[in-house]
């Protein structure tokens, strides 16, 4: 069981014009940064990009962005990114608004094997428009349908040529749901360690999820808000 | 007349003990600086965490800890990280107590919208749908005129919606009203504001019924 | 935030004839045996029985069933218990047979707020009957609702005041799904350590799913199949 | 004429390298005991547990770690644990490469039944029916008769199904056959059974096209 390949550029072997993805992450928080610059480097376009967010102008998915190569993004908050808003309101960028929950269900249901569920997100809203509407317990919900990927890329803080990955802190978010909804899944964590060495009972996304893994080099982790307080008062 | 900071102390005084808390981004951001003492309350971030504490110390700042609003923070003891998926199942199945957000209009039906403006703000939605339509208890934290001193109470909303008949209270600059079939229910008016102001601010149907008291901070 | 009660009469006050409950454990690993022993001790009856399996004639469930306390058990697999199959096959006692997937899924969901969702398992079999049939992909699905329950019993291997709970080896499998499903949540625990000791990146169960929480004692864990190889051989 | 041991045999030349694979209790648990050298497979076990690994050694056991049939086993290095809400997902989700299960009927067109027998055996259907709804590469095995002599391998269940269309292949203590829309495909003979001996022995369509091979194990 070895799915140890060197690098970003051969961990994205065979992405090409017009797939879909999915990229964990939120905000710049636990994004696979060596994919996004190797998919960058490549130019590989006309992407569907499912994702919590579309990066900054100049880091995460706003590189792929300012260069042209997605097509449509399926995300919850572009807040950040004055190109992407810039794309959008222009209609070159097609953008899928979804619910940030719908969201996470609906790439955790598509790993799961559940083609479709019911959610009271979203009822009464535009994002209810075209779905079937139902009532539980006197409360409507809306069916949400499963959302596939192609290629799921990853990122992780630890992992094993198993496949096996560990996150740290917040930087988990999106990524074990996406990891398991890839046809291939692609991780890249920050140290590859050696089976055995992650306990079995603490592993976060089991290995059978993954199908790609490499270690990654000179991750930036830039800091959107830097929100500190002083030791003064103590 | 209430500030930002007003408004968040007035919402603090609904925590209970115990109760686990979705707080916003902007006001209700806030409001975790008013806990009452002896309350204890833990702080959900819909990114994947329980239990967030305040932001690190100068220098101590970490990448890979950041709440929904993107910024860095700290863990209290008792905390816990999860994924997103398990973090809007908490969302959607119920465990979160109270949830507190901003909102550009509430209509006096509960109705709110609060994620686009069509044809020029489009920054999403991002869990706020999934909160408005599992919370059972909404409040929403906003000043009660936009900048232009038009009413943000309405009798229905102008924006697409975020959510149908979920708010339950509205704390505002000026006052604090439920959500009835009626309509806006005023419960309390802010300090040195007469229900007359409130009146005139308040465009959806507005229910005064006896005397108003003012609110204690 | 201080859920910690006693023991586990303390934990099951307010547990009524007729109520739904959950119970984790797979065979008779991970069950939740202290709150069992005060159910039989109590003699609550007319209970419906959320689990997996339902223990052995003499250990697990199979305690409240010779004291007659169930009257209707769901469950996927009973093949352990020749009283219950007694039971079931003289109409004593009510039993639904779920697969296991399912069951698994419908605890998850009732406590996720998917009031239902499509899954593949049962289709053409019984278990389809009167339910949904819908095709994705071009395959049949049914269409399941979630399970709820009055409350839910775990038992997990260590846990804090808060409620945060991490479970030891196999014997996680169905209690984390029925944490999360319980009006009110009951975790016993080996051990109650205090809030910070569980490292929060590796917590299995976040407290927010569990209300009340104690520290078992006497722990029996039984094992209802010891295979052994001989170490003659290296 | 295999015995269970030869039938296990024979189906662990199914296995290709780097495959997730489920074994069903009885003869398909012994598939472990034959995985061909060179080869890494790891194996789910419904309960939670993906590279289980032998039985403990004698004093070893530890009632917190059993696989599927409540027997107590061991993890290999790279092994993980996880809910069975997470372990199904994984099985629902099309993650494992191959499913391994006994029945004690097969019809010709892929249909399985091996969970009830009605007003006898009740035991319930476990994990079996999601297994296979869901799994791409089913493969029963279990003997070609039943105790009275009768064929397992029929025209339609006569008993509850647990699954239908879904089964791949079957390997029985006779032969090797392939699911295909004119019935069961004869592969290969077990060593020193003839055509004549299977054809007999199965009450479905049996299809039977050139020289059948006999097995090598």
């Amino acid at each position: 069981m070895n799915k140890l390949v060197k690098n970003a550029a051969e961990a994205i072997e065979g992405i090409q014009d017009g797939m879909t993805l999915m990229l964990g992450g939120f905000g710049l928080c636990g994004i696979p940064e060596n994919c996004i610059a190797a998919l960058a480097e490549q130019g590989i376009s006309g992407l569907t990009c499912i994702s919590n967010n579309a990066g900054v102008d100049d880091f995460g998915l706003g590189l792929l962005l300012q260069k042209r190569q997605i097509r449509k993004m399926i995300s919850s908050y572009v807040g950040e990114n004055a190109e992407f808003e810039r794309q959008m309101l222009s209609g070159e960028l097609e953008v899928d608004l979804v619910p940030q929950g719908s969201l996470a269900a609906r790439c955790y249901m598509a790993g799961a094997g559940v083609p479709a569920f019911f959610t009271p997100a979203g009822y009464g809203t535009e994002v209810a428009e075209g779905k079937e509407v139902r009532y539980f317990n006197g409360k409507p919900h809306i069916l949400e349908t499963a959302l596939e990927a192609d290629f799921a890329i990853v990122k992780a803080w630890k992992g094993d040529r198993f496949g096996n990955l560990v996150y740290k802190g917040s930087a988990r978010n999106f990524n074990p749901a996406m990891a398991m909804a890839g046809k291939i899944t692609i991780a890249e964590v920050e140290e590859i360690v050696e089976p055995g060495e992650l306990d079995p009972n603490f592993i976060h996304t089991p290995g059978v999820f993954v199908q790609r893994i490499f270690e990654g080099t000179n991750y930036e982790k830039r800091i959107e808000q830097r929100t500190v307080r002083q030791k003064t008062q103590s | 007349m209430l500030d930002k900071k007003g408004i968040a102390q007035r919402i603090a005084q609904e925590l209970q003990d115990g109760w686990y808390v979705n707080l916003g981004i902007g006001i209700p951001t806030l409001v975790a600086n008013y806990v009452p003492e002896g309350l204890s309350v833990e702080f959900q971030s819909e990114n994947g965490i329980l239990g967030m504490g305040p932001f690190p110390y100068e220098g101590e700042e970490d990448a890979d800890m950041i709440n929904a609003g993107k910024q860095t923070v700290t863990l209290l003891p008792g905390a816990s990280i999860f994924d997103s998926a398990t973090s809007f199942a908490m969302i959607r199945g119920g465990h979160i107590q109270l949830t507190v957000l901003g909102a550009m209009e509430v209509a006096d039906n509960g109705d709110i919208a609060n994620w686009k403006i069509p044809g020029k703000m489009v920054k999403g939605m991002g869990g706020a749908m999934d909160l408005v339509a599992s919370a059972e208890n909404i409040i929403v934290a906003m000043m009660h005129t936009n900048k232009r001193g038009q009413s943000k109470l309405l009798r229905q909303c102008s924006l697409p919606l975020t959510g149908v008949k979920c708010v339950k209270r509205v704390v505002t600059n000026l006052a604090v009203m439920d959500i009835t079939p009626q309509g806006f229910k005023l419960i309390e008016r802010a300090p040195g504001v007469s229900v007359d102001e409130i009146k005139s601010a308040t465009e959806g149907r507005l229910v005064i019924e006896g005397d108003i008291p003012e609110m204690q901070l």
